[in-house]
Parts: structure tokens; sequence; C-alpha cells
């Protein structure tokens, strides 16, 4: 069965139809690009998916159950975490806090048991410290364990982001633009770190990116929208090959 | 109790009004620098006062003809609004706005307490622009109330076609955005600001000078700075017109809710914001906007 | 030709942090220069040291001989740096034209603006439907033309551009460079650009500088760099022989 | 050894409004409070004792009153409180004085609670604000009549107990007060509170206020063509209010426990002080002054009677014996005994006229 | 400079860093254990005073400085929390250990709904809404009829902790003390767990606390509750140091202090709560205590004591921006590294700033 499914969805702003009747599904286990020229409306699906907008037309579906009756804030208790494009850190926080935060959705409010801090809540601290020190690992974030991120250079608050997605552990990962800002080197490893949270994780990811070298190491599938409609979708090389989609986004060298 | 004649809902609908102006006069010296800044200037009641006190000084104290010691407090308030901007907010650019709004928390306290070395504790009487009243059949306005009506549109219709039509009316609106940027385009953002707080200043001494003969100049006259806050905020902070409206708004209700609530009177200004902040928690003209992620 | 820009034993602080640690540097007149590095190497300070907004704890900046450091950034824009900051830095509730605008600030020809302007709209001509839309609403590539057109419209003698291609589609990244290359050429802008995607910027560059956390470690003109195995693999994924090939040399990471 | 008292020297302590709202009162009062420690002083002291005066500010806030008065008490061990400003500062501060055995005299507000209940320490120099209005209330039921009796009420401790004078004695006459406004001390806009008070027909209207907002509803209620008794209590009793609006605050009536000695009027010993304290502080002297010098005068006179041991029970019995007490400016009577802590026996009527006050009637009651 | 090496994760959880800095907490708390030892009952009184505004200024910092919400109305709960003791004790005849946490909860449910209702607001709205919150509180509570005590307000019943009077100044230190330990400890163990976090999170981002599962309303909501709760305990411990409330006690002008408290102290740390409510409480004593040395013409001047009040905060807010706490963290730096320290090593760089008008 599918993981995720965007069925026929559609929101415009104003008289600008941003996504216009879009469809696609991602399967289990899969690692899904869009890619698609600026301003096409690939974060928007993204938003689509988060409930941070509300389609005025479509569904989306998770596991077969729509998205659509959850509040912002459910999403990721459904299962799936996201970074953003311009990076929305907790800017005034330690990346380690940043982590922890990411683990908010393993807790219940529990106001007594926290302001007394009782022992199964240092239980559970320490759960989510062994968790987050885990994602540290493996995403090399070590040397910055304790730095304030907003004093971290992009490229590294670019990796933060995935690393709180990911500590929530998501079936389902939405990732945008995670190579943006990276050198070769550093864009070869986040092919690496995309494939292990599919390989060993089992995570679906849900990738916008415009590396197209990177697009062809790790995805399985590819789909090209322009201007909110579905443009092509298959292989990378497929993808890569269709005309349509070397003219809208590729051009010409590719 | 009676109900009230026509004759007296005019009138208070009038004193709405004007009182609405004044509000009006204060909250757009605020929403100005907030506009082109982003800074809050909780001081800008102490603005208003002092612009009291140096109409009082020019034109009681040393008898100077009304319109001259008019111009001269609006040049010495100017002057005041300036540098107040270069000697001590601009040291804080950068720090998060609420830094500044604090020092203008403090800034005011010590204001008040200078005025009140300066010219005592008091409260004093300063002429009317233009004394006496008008009277049409029962409704009576004081000149000054009308003068300070024509004013607030003057002010409102040249601000905005300031921040609309001028280059640097939009430099402003740029740097209140983003600093940074605002300085790589070689806007010099440092003195657009002084500017911006000379002006601001002049308008709180415009809302001083025809304040004073209504609540008389004192100290602590600057209070009224909280309603045109609230008049604001109403409005949509940030907003000129919204700003106009807002205080209108509250000027206007606020006598109709003082009669229906005799002994209450006072906070009726902060209720019709209280409310109108339930229904449109970011004011009527919202200048908050949704981040795109 | 004559330096433009010259930086000499520039260091600079983020409080107790030294992020720039002795960096001299040079770009003459007309040319193309690219830096590169690693996350963090420094490069964006580096910009930022340039166009005032960051002081450097010590070391000399001259443009067109004049000392710069340490002047406010709005006084080095008007002596004619235009810089292009990382993450846009757009003006956001200014509309798409308006910011434009703002660009010409400190010009007074109005005509030499419009066309100007006219010109931005032709390399980016999606801009053209969206003049009036505030620029918050932008997708972050549109969000990457303003900023670049806005730097454009400044006319400066100098562009700093930081990471132009982030995040614009593989064929406006080919066009940018293009447009860069253009401005250069037609315009004679003089150019120092910061740019991970090294594959794009470096052929296009006259002179190159590698910078690893604060230093820079290696120098050269392009075709020195371009020729560099270190240069190739690290900074232009091309995977040599010897190297690493698609196989991962690092040890493969698991949890759980 | 007294607290506040050694070999040399006798500590009073103070606090007042230095800088907020009430600073109208408190400013000048602490400059005739000085004027007169500075004149003793210079005197030889009482029994070779210096006194020392000790001023805190508090802005007229309770929370800075109750520090200044644990500084007053702990650090500078005042061997009494003179003429602390402000109804509720003083309600805070009076259980601090009694667990101190420190006493507490002449506050400078004419709240009930400052006499009652009765204890040992408690001495006032006014009659209360209830008694005030009491008698104004009664002066003009008395003299002339009236139909319906209005308040208009600031919105504090004061301004409650000043309209409760009113409440009571038109129950006496089996009256009920048509209408009460309340507004609070930074009201700037009056024109509702006195289109109610004028709606509802009022012909004389019980100013149960302070400074400003005493002004501001005359001369709006002038402005409006509303013209009815107006009678305020001795809060606003100052140069201020009667010359506010260049002559529109003439008829205005004012119940005070005091009389104000205008530098004109006065002769013989009063002129003189008055005009040394012109001299001294280059300004007129306010009646404020003026009750901070006698404040000073009457601790004086009772420390004298106390003698070269000063304790708090003497001294305390000394002002119970103080029967004869005339103040040196205004003149009044003033007198304690056992039962009676409350000095002031008499209630004036002043009336502005020409811009000045005037005393129209003396002796009022109820 | 001491170096710290982390051993364990629990290093990063527990109260402490490590042990010399519980040596140093250890050593405080002796110290503050022991001053009626050896302070007289003046001083005693102060710190008392201190330990009661920092406690509202814990729950102000929880708030303004963890959920970034701005509240210019504190002082309107620390009225509630005064009010509600004082009646609950009062005319209730609630002992003084079930009245207390009945008033935490009275006060908080109050901050709760305030919380609630704004919500939606941020910034300046909310700042203003809750300012206007407090002004209405204190024209409610003088409006109060007999209930309330109207503006001549109610005497507070002595305070009796089960049987034992609190009738001395160090009786009343060592309860307010206990509290205000009690306060920080609270604070603390907030700050280590998941809703602590949670504020920060919205005080950061909002759409990413969202997107992390963050119920940002009722986080809002929570921050309200607990601040709220602070400053009822404040507020009822105040209204026995001042043996009467009044509505004026807890007027706008209580609130505006207790903001400067926090921003003086340092936004955003427990220990800003601390250093704000001492400088703001012993402020005036101090000046008072340096007035003897001036000239009097200076000294005795009416608005005197405000100017340096206002002077003092806008030199400090000038050139300490981070408050207190801020410059006692250079101060340490300094002797830290001391024969190294380098003037410009702590240099404050250029900042800029962008609009907050986006959320
Ligand atoms: N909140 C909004 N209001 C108005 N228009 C919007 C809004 N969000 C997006 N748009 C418009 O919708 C279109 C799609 O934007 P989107 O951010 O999804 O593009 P994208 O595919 O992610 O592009 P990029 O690769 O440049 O990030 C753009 O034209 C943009 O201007
Ligand atoms: N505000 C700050 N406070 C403290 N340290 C900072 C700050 N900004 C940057 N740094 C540090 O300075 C160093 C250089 O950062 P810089 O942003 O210049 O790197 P960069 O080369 O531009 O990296 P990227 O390619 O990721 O943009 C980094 O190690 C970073 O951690
Ligand atoms: C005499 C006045 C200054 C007293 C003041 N109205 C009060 O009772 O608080
Ligand atoms: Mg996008
Ligand atoms: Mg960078």
């Amino acid at each position: 069965m599918s993981a995720l499914v965007v069925d026929t969805v559609s929101l415009s702003f104003g008289g600008l139809k941003a996504v216009d009747g879009l469809s696609f599904s991602v399967e289990k286990g899969e690692i899904f690009t869009i890619i698609g020229p600026n301003g096409a409306g690939k974060s928007t699906v993204f938003n689509l998916i988060c409930r941070i907008y509300t389609p005025s037309h479509g569904d989306i579906r998770l596991d077969g159950r729509s998205l659509l009756d959850a509040k912002p804030h459910q999403v990721v208790q459904r299962g799936i975490a996201r970074t953003f494009q311009n990076i929305e850190l907790f800017e005034h926080a330690s990346l380690l806090d940043n982590l922890l935060i990411g683990r908010f959705r393993h807790g219940r409010f529990a106001p007594l048991s926290e302001l007394l801090f009782l022992p199964s809540q240092r239980r559970q601290e320490l759960a989510h410290r062994r968790r987050a020190e885990e994602v540290v690992e493996f995403l090399d974030l070590e040397a910055h364990r304790h730095a304030r991120v907003a004093d971290l250079p992009y490229g590294v608050r670019k990796k933060v982001e995935l690393a709180r997605a990911l500590v929530s552990e998501p079936k389902v990962l939405l990732l945008d633009e995670p190579s943006s800002g990276l050198t070769a080197e550093e864009t070869d490893d986040t092919a690496f770190a995309i494939q292990d949270i599919r390989d060993n994780l089992g995570i679906t990811v849900v990738m916008i990116e415009h590396d197209m070298k990177l697009v062809g190491k790790v995805s399985d599938r590819v789909l090209a929208i322009n201007e909110g409609r579905f443009l092509a979708t298959g292989t990378v090389g497929e993808v890569q090959a269709d005309p349509s989609v070397q003219a809208a986004y590729l051009g010409a060298a590719a | 109790m009676e109900l009230l004649t026509i004759a007296d809902v005019l009138q208070l609908l009038l004193v709405g009004l004007s009182q609405g102006c004044l509000y009006s006069l204060i909250a757009i010296g605020l929403v100005l620098v907030y506009k082109a800044t982003e800074q809050v200037n909780f001081a800008q009641g102490e603005f208003m006062m002092m612009g009291a006190f140096v109409g009082y000084q020019f034109i009681v104290l040393m008898g100077l003809p009304y319109w001259l010691g008019v111009g001269l407090t609006l040049i010495v308030m100017g002057a005041f609004g300036y540098g107040i901007d270069a000697l001590v907010v601009r040291r804080l650019t950068g720090q998060p706005v609420f830094t500044v709004f604090i020092l203008t928390l403090a800034l005011g306290i010590a204001l008040r307490a200078v005025a009140g070395m300066i010219w005592g504790f008091g409260n004093y009487t300063l002429p009317a622009p233009i004394p006496g009243n008008l009277k049409i059949g029962p409704v009576v306005m004081a000149w000054s109330s009308i003068l300070a009506i024509l004013l607030t549109a003057l002010i409102s219709v040249g601000l905005y076609a300031f921040f609309r039509f001028s280059r640097h009316g939009a430099a402003m609106l740029a740097l209140s955005q983003n600093q940074l940027a605002a300085f790589y385009m070689g806007i010099p953002v440092k003195r657009l600001t002084s500017v911006i707080w000379a002006m601001s200043a002049v308008f709180g001494a415009c809302a001083g000078l025809l304040l004073a003969p209504i609540t008389l100049v004192s100290t602590s006259m600057g209070f009224i700075g909280f309603k045109a806050f609230a008049g604001a905020i109403v409005g949509g902070f940030g907003s000129i017109p919204g700003a106009v409206a807002g205080c209108l708004l509250i000027g206007v209700t606020e006598p109709f809710f003082d009669i229906a609530f005799p002994t209450m009177k006072g906070i009726g200004a902060y209720l019709v914001m209280f409310a109108v902040l339930l229904i449109r928690p970011q004011g009527l003209l919202a200048q908050i906007h949704a981040k795109k992620v | 030709m004559s330096d433009v820009l010259t930086l000499s034993n520039v260091e600079t602080m983020y409080g107790r942090v030294m992020a720039i640690r002795g960096v001299s540097l040079k770009v003459t007149e007309g040319s193309i220069v690219t830096i590169m590095g690693s996350n963090g190497a420094g490069k964006t300070t580096i910009l930022k040291t340039i166009s005032g907004a960051l002081d450097p704890f010590k070391g000399r900046i001259a443009f067109e001989r004049a000392e710069i450091a340490g002047l406010d950034p709005d006084v080095v824009a008007r002596r004619g740096i235009a810089h292009s900051p990382e993450g846009r830095e757009v003006f956001p509730l200014l509309s798409v034209r308006d910011n434009l605008m703002m660009g010409a600030y400190t010009r007074r020809d109005r005509d030499e603006v419009a066309r100007d302007m006219e010109k931005v709209l032709g390399w980016f001509p999606v801009l053209r439907d969206f003049l009036e839309k505030s620029a918050i609403y932008l997708s972050g590539g549109q969000q990457q033309m303003v900023a670049l057109g806005r730097a454009f419209m400044q006319r400066p003698r100098l562009m700093l551009l930081d990471e132009p291609s982030l995040g614009l589609s593989p064929r406006l990244i080919q066009e940018i460079f293009a447009i860069i290359c253009r401005m250069n050429g037609d315009e004679g802008v003089t150019m120092l650009l910061v740019e991970q995607n090294a594959n794009v910027a470096l052929p296009v560059s006259d002179f190159g500088y590698v910078l690893e956390t604060g230093r820079i470690v290696m120098e050269g003109p392009r075709d020195v760099l371009l020729a560099s195995d270190d240069i190739r693999e690290f900074y232009l994924g091309i995977k040599g022989e010897a190297a690493r090939g698609d196989r991962r040399w690092k040890v493969k990471k698991t949890w759980r | 050894q007294t607290q506040g008292v050694s070999d040399d020297k006798i500590v009073l302590g103070t606090f007042t409004d230095l800088s907020g709202p009430l600073a109208v009162w408190g400013v000048p009062e602490q400059k005739g409070m000085r004027m007169r420690v500075e004149e003793i002083n210079a005197d030889g002291g009482i029994n070779g004792r210096m006194l020392e005066l000790v001023v805190e500010d508090t802005q007229y806030q309770v929370p800075r009153a109750m520090q200044a008065a644990n500084k007053l008490l702990r650090r500078d061990k005042v061997f009494a409180m003179v003429g602390s400003l402000g109804t509720p500062e003083n309600l805070a501060v009076m259980p601090q004085l009694m667990e101190a055995n420190v006493p507490s005299l002449f506050p400078m507000t004419a709240a009930v609670e400052m006499v009652e209940p009765l204890s040992p320490l408690k001495y006032a120099f006014f009659r209360s604000y209830p008694e005030q209005f009491r008698a104004a209330t009664a002066y003009f039921h008395d003299n002339g009549g009236f139909k319906t009796p209005c308040v208009a009420q600031i919105a504090n401790e004061a301004g409650e107990s000043m309209a409760a004078g009113v409440h009571e004695q038109l129950e006496v006459y089996g009256m009920k007060v048509a209408a009460t406004t309340e507004h609070s001390a930074t009201e700037t806009d009056m024109v509702s509170s006195v289109t109610t008070l004028k709606n509802a027909g009022c012909d004389i209207v019980f100013l149960a206020g302070s400074v400003k907002d005493t002004i501001l509803i005359v001369l709006t209620s002038r402005k409006l063509g509303f013209d009815p008794i107006f009678v305020t209590g001795m809060v606003p009793y100052m140069d201020a209010v009667a010359g506010a609006g260049e002559g529109a605050m003439d008829g205005l009536y004012l119940v005070s426990p005091f009389v104000y000695v205008d530098v004109a009027s006065a002769e013989g010993k009063s002129k003189e002080i008055v005009e040394a304290y012109e001299a001294k502080y280059s300004e007129k002297m306010a009646p404020q002054a003026q009750l901070g010098y006698i404040f000073i005068d009457m601790v004086k006179t009772a420390l004298e009677k106390v003698g070269p041991e000063v304790t708090v029970e003497k001294f305390t019995a000394a002002l119970e014996g103080m029967t004869d007490y005339v103040d040196p400016i205004g003149g009044q009577h003033v007198s304690f005994g056992p039962e009676d802590h409350q000095g002031v026996e008499t209630l004036i009527l002043a009336r502005v006229e020409g811009g000045k006050w005037t005393v129209a009637a003396r002796g009022l009651d109820y | 400079m001491r170096v710290l090496f982390r051993k364990s994760y629990l290093q990063d959880i527990r109260l402490f860093r490590d042990g010399v800095q519980a040596a140093w907490y250890g050593g405080f708390l002796a110290l503050a254990l022991s001053a009626p030892l050896w302070l007289d009952g003046y001083f005693l009184d102060e710190l008392a005073l201190v330990y009661i505004y920092a406690i509202a200024g814990l729950g102000l910092m929880i708030l303004t400085g963890f959920s970034g919400q701005v509240s210019f109305g504190q002082a309107a709960f620390v009225a509630i929390g005064a009010y509600a003791h004082t009646i609950l004790m009062g005319r209730y005849g609630l002992p003084f250990v079930l009245s207390l946490p009945a008033t935490a909860l009275v006060a908080g449910l109050a901050g709760a709904a305030v919380g609630r209702v704004c919500s939606r607001m941020h910034g300046l709205y909310l700042a203003i809404a809750t300012l206007s919150v407090a002004i209405v509180t204190e024209r409610l509570l003088g409006g109060g009829g007999a209930f309330t005590g109207g503006h001549r307000g109610l005497p507070v019943p002595e305070m009796t902790i089960l049987g034992l009077a609190m009738d001395d100044s160090w009786k009343t230190y060592l309860v307010n003390l206990t509290l205000f330990t009690g306060a920080i400890l609270l604070t603390r163990n907030l700050l280590r767990t998941r809703s602590g976090r949670a504020l920060i999170a919205v005080r950061d981002s909002e759409v990413s606390a969202r997107a992390l599962g963050v119920n940002v309303a009722f986080f809002k909501t929570w921050a309200f509750f607990l601040s709220a709760a602070f400053a009822g305990v404040a507020g009822a411990m105040l209204a026995h140091a001042f043996y009467y409330v009044t509505p004026e006690v807890f007027g706008m002008n209580e609130s505006i202090r207790l903001l400067l408290m926090v921003v003086v102290g340092g936004l955003g740390t427990i220990h800003g709560a601390v250093f704000g409510a001492f400088f703001i409480v012993l402020l005036p004593t101090v000046l008072s205590l340096i007035k003897v040395w001036l000239p009097a013409a200076i000294a005795q001047s009416g608005g005197f004591d405000s100017l340096i009040f206002g002077l003092i905060l806008l030199v400090f807010i000038l050139f300490e921006p981070d408050g207190l706490y801020g410059r006692w963290q250079k101060v340490h730096h300094f002797f830290s590294v001391f024969p190294m320290y380098k003037k410009r090593g702590f240099q404050r760089q250029k900042t800029f700033l962008k609009t907050e008008r986006l959320r």
C-alpha cells in the first residue's frame, strides 16, 4: 500500500494556482523526489501535507487515512516530520535542545511529574537524550552539540534541521532542499545519510531537491511538476529525458 | 437616570471625535516610529508631555506670542527627538525591538522626573491656540478641538503620501523590515531613524500643545499615551490609517461607555481594545503577516 | 590591471570565537573571483566583513585604495560595493518592484534606473508577473532572483555574491552564471563570489581561493585549481580513479 | 534608650510623594518641615538635642512606602513618623509602626484610620475626610438647600471615604445621592462624567477627588454650561486650583480643617514665617508647606514639654496634654486629650474668588 | 578556565552542572539560611521582599523569557493572589498551608483564562492587552464592594503556619526563603523537561513548534497558568508583608516594575529573575542610603529618586542589554581567563534586525 497519497489536490493564492489538481503517491520505504522550476509549487505541496494550508480541493492520505482532519500540530503524531527550505530552527536554544524538542511527540503532558522531576521523568529524559545522541552521531554533529543554533553556519543548520526531524522517529520524512548550501563533499554525505535513513530506519523519504546529482544518486522515483501541475514521473533517467522537463527545469546542458 | 438627548449624543460624539483625534496625534507618532524602524516608543506620551512643557516655557513663562512659541516648541522638540535617537536609542541598533521597548519605558520614567525637576509637579495652564468655543445650538466644541481634528487629518494624509510616493518613505519601510539589507542598499539607516524620531517628537509636541488646554500641563499627562497605544493596537499597530481609525473608535465609544457605567470611567478604552483583539488578534488593519515556509 | 579590493590579515570575531584567522586576498579589476570552502569555513564572514556588516578585529581592507574596514555598511555600499547576502534577505513586505527599486536608492539617474529595471526583468521574466506581490510570498528561488536583481540595480563597481545559486533550479543556475558573466563582461562589474556549487562557479572565474576554518589554504588561477585533485574531489564532486568513487569511505552509520 | 533619641539628636522620619501624582502636596510639605527643623536647630535644638529629619520618596506607591517605612524604622531608627503622606500608604504602614512602638504623628491624609481605633501611638491633625464632607453637606443643606446631590469620586480609598461622608449625612436628611461618577487619577477628559451629572440634574456636586480631576471637572462643566454648586474637601486646597482657567474656578467651595494663609493677608508672626519661607525657597509658601511647618512645630512643642529625658510614653503623654496649641501660621486651635487624638476641631469653608481662595465661613460642623 | 568534561548524559539533565556549581549553590543557600543570625530585621525584611519579587519574577520569566509572551499585566495576578489569599484566610478561615496552594490555583486559573483568550495575540498586541487586564483588574478590585473591601482594601490576617505565629522578621524571612527556593526548583525542573522545552519552541518558531507536535495555544496558556500561579504566591506573601491589601498596590506601575525587573536581570535565565529582584528592590534603598552624601539641593528636590532610577535603568539597558546576568557572565569570564583576557575578546558584533511582523 502507498504510504502517502496526494489525490488531485489544488490550492490557489489569490488568482495564482500554486497547486493545480496534483496527484501522486509515495510507496512505503521509497525515496521519492519532487523536482520542478522555482515557484512550481513544491514547497506548497509540503505545506499542504503538513496542514499549514488546507487544499481547496482533493485529499491527502497517510496509510489510507485522510490527513485533512488533523490540526497542524497533530501531523507529526501521524508520523510525518519535515524540514524547511529556509530553516526554521529554535535559534536561541542549543542544538541538543532543538533535538530534544524534536522528541516532543514521544511524551505526555505530565505537569506534576515534570515540575517535581520525579524519577520517571529522569528516566524519560535520559531516554530522549540517548536518542538525540544517536542522531547527533549519525549526522556528525558532535562538535556543535552545545552550541547555540543561531551561531552555526548555514550548512550545519541545515543538518540540524534534518536531525530534528529524524529524532521524532517519523514514518515519512519530508525534506525541502536538504543539500542547498552544502559543498559537493557534504552533499555526498547527505546522500548517504538519506539512504541510511531509508535502509536502516525504514523511513519513507519525500524530498524536494535541485541538485540533480543527488537526486540521481538516491531517488527511487522522481516527480517533476511545473506551475502546480504534473509534468512527468518515473525514474531519474526517464524524467531527465522528458523534453518538457528539460525545457522547464533542466535547461540546455542537463 | 435620564435618557440622553440628541444634543447630548451629538455633543458626546463630537467630544469623542476630538478626543480620538488627540489620541491619534500621539498614536501617529508611535506608529510612525514603528512603521519606519519597528521600534516601539513607550515614551511617546512623555514626548507629548515634554512638548507641552516646552510650549509652556516659551508661551507662559517667557511670554512669547503664541504662534512663535509653538514654532519654537516644534523646533526644539524636533531636535529633542533627533537627539534622543542619536544619543540613546541608536546605541541599541540591532538589539531586539523588545529591548528598545524597555529602554523607552525607562526613558519615560527619567523624562517625567526631569520635567518635574525643571517645571515642578503641579498642573499648569497653557492657553488654547484659538481660544473660545464654537456653539452650534446646544452643542459646544472648542476651537482647539476642531484644530486637532484638522491637524490629524492633514498629518495622516501627508504621511500616507510620504510613505507611498517618496523614496525616503519607501526606504524607511525597507529598513524596518530588514536592517541589514537596507544597509547594503546604501540607505543611511541611522540618519533616517533619527529623522523619524524627530518627526514623531514633533507630532507628539503638536498633541501636547493641543491637549494642554484641555487637561492642563503636568508630568503625568503622558499617561494618555496608554490610550493612544490602545487605539493604535486596535487599528493594527504599524498602520497609520489604522491608528487613526482605532483611536477614533476608542475616542468615540469611551464617553458612551462612561455614561453607561459612570463608576467605571476610564476602562472603556481598554475593554474596547480587548474586544477588538479577541475578534481580530492583529487589529483592524492587520500588519502581521503569515510567514511563508 | 589594478586591485579593486585587497584584504590583508583580516581577523573577525564573534564574541570570543575567531571565525576569520588572518585572511589576505586580492580582487583585480574586472575579474571574477570565487571563494570556496566547506561549511563554517568563514566565507560568509569574509563577505560581511568587507561590506561592513561585521567589524574586523584586526587587519586592513582597502577598496580602490581607500580603507573601508569598520565603516558602516551603508557607507561601503555608497562607495560602490553591492552585496547579495546569504539567505536572500529581501524586504519581505515590500513589493517585488519596490525591492528592486531599493537597490537604486542611491541613484539619481531615473532613466538609467528604468532601463536597468527592464534588464533585470528580462533576465528573470517570472518576476514580471509578481511585480506588485509582496516578496515574502515568492518561492525560495524567486526570492533569490529578487536579491540578485536588487544588487545589480545598485550599479556597483564590485559585487559580493554569497551563494547566488542557492535554491535555484539547474536551468536557472546556468542562466544566473551566464548573467553574472554578462554583467562582468558587458557592464564591467568586478565579482567576488562565494559558491558551494564550484562546478559552475569555478569555470567562469578568473581566480579562486579555498578557505578552511578561517584560513586560506589554497589559491590560484582557475586552470590551476581546476586541475587540482583535491579541488576536483571535494568541491567539484568529480571522483578520480584513486579516490573513493561511488563507494562511501566513511564507516556506514547504523543506529537502533 | 528610646529609639531615635540620642544624647545630641532626635531622629524623625517621613515618607511622602516627591515625584508622583501628589508631589504637589509632598514637595512643599517637605520643604516646610525642613525649614522648621533648620530653624529649631539654629536655635540650639530642643533641650540640647538637634532634630534630624529623614525624608523618603514613595511616589505615592504602597510598595515603596512599605520599603521606606521599613528603612525609617529599622535603619534610621526614627523616634516618630511625622506628616507621612497618602491614605493607602499610611494604612499599609500603620501596623508596622504600632508593632515597633513608634508614634504616627499627623499623617498627611485625613483618613479616619489615622485616629481610629484609638491608640496611644496615633495622632491626627486633620478632621477626617468623611467629617469634612459631612460638614459640607450639612452646610449647604442648611444654607439654601439642594434637591439633587451628586458625587464625583476618584477611584481610590480617599475618594471612597469622602463620598462616604456625603452618604452618611444625606441619610440624616433622608436623602440619597442622585448620581455618582468615578474616575481614575490619570483621567484627561471629563466630558462624559460631567454629562452624566448634568443629565441627572444635579444641583450640587461633591467632588470627592484629588487636585487635577477637580480642576478638570469644574472647567469642563463651565464649558458645557453646567453650573451646580461644586464642593470639595481639603485636597485641592492650593493656588494652582484656584487660579486654573483664568477665573473659571470662581465659585468652587472647599471644606478644610486648616486655613491657608496667603502672604498678602498674613500678619505678625505668621507673616514672618511666610516671608522667611519665600526668601529661602523663592516661591510662595503653599498651604502644604505651612502644614509641614506646623507639624514640626507641634512636635517641638511636645518635646519641650517632655524635658530632657525623652521616651515614647512621656512624649505621647505630653501630646495628650497639649490642649492649648495655636498654630503659628493659621492661628488655628489644636488640642489633644487622652480620648481625643485628633488635633484640629474646626472646619472652614473656603471659596474661590477672583482666582484666589478666600475663607467664606468658619466653624462648620454637622 | 574550568573545563567541563561530560561523562554521562545525566550531567546535562541534573540540577547542577558539576560539583563545583553544586557547592556554590549550596554555599549560597547556607548563607541565606544563616542570614537571620547576622542580619538585623531591616535587612531581613528587605531580603524577604527580594525573594517575593523574585518569585513573581520567575513567573514572569517563564512567561516572557521562556515562552516569549510579553506581559504587562503581571501585577494583576499578583493582586488576584493577594486578594485570594487574604479572603481565603480572613473570610473563610483557611489555614495558611491550605490557602497558599489554593491561591496559586486561583491565580493560575485566572492567568490561564487570560492566556487562553490571548493565545492568538503576539508581541506588542499581547503586551498592551495584558496591560489592559492589569488596569481593568485594579478598577474592578476597587469597585468590588464588600467582597474586596473596595478601594479601602482588606486587612491581612496574621501568618500562622501549623499553629506557629510568624510574628518576627526572621520567621517570615525563612518562609519566604523556602518559597523562593521552591520556586527556583520548580522553574529549573520545568526547563529541563518536555513542556519547558515546548515553551522555548513556541518562543523561537511557532511554525516549527507546530510541525513537531507542540499545541501552541495550549502551551501558551500553560505558561500563563504557571506564571500567574507564581505571581499569586508572590501576591500572597506580599499581602503578609504589607499587612493590608488595596487595589493601588497592584497598579500598572507595579506591572511595569516587574517587567523592568526581569529585563534588567537578564531575560531568559533563571538567574536573571533573581538578579533583577535584587536590583529593583534594593535600588531605592541604596539610593536613599547614598543620598545622605549628596548636596541637599539635589537630593531633596522632588523627582531625584525617579530620575536616578530611570537613568540607571537606561544606562543598564544601553550598556548591558543582556541584563545583569549577562554582565555577571562577562565578569565571570574575565576572572576565569584572567591573565589572558582580551578586552575585545568579548566584543559585541554588530547585529541587525529583521521584521517581527511575520509569524
Ligand atoms: N502564502 C503565499 N501567498 C501567496 N503566494 C504564494 C504563497 N506561497 C507560495 N506562493 C506562490 O506559489 C508559488 C509556488 O511557491 P512554492 O514555494 O511552492 O515554490 P517552490 O516550488 O517551492 O519553488 P522553489 O524551488 O523556488 O522553492 C509561487 O509562485 C509563490 O509565489
Ligand atoms: N553569530 C555567530 N556567533 C558565533 N559564531 C558564529 C556566528 N556566525 C558564524 N559563526 C561561526 O563562524 C564560522 C564561520 O561561519 P560562516 O557563516 O562565515 O561560514 P560559511 O563558510 O559561510 O559557511 P556556509 O557555507 O555554511 O554558509 C563558523 O564556524 C560559525 O560557527
Ligand atoms: C492630602 C492628600 C495628599 C492625601 C491623599 N488624597 C490621600 O489621602 O491619599
Ligand atoms: Mg520551495
Ligand atoms: Mg555562508
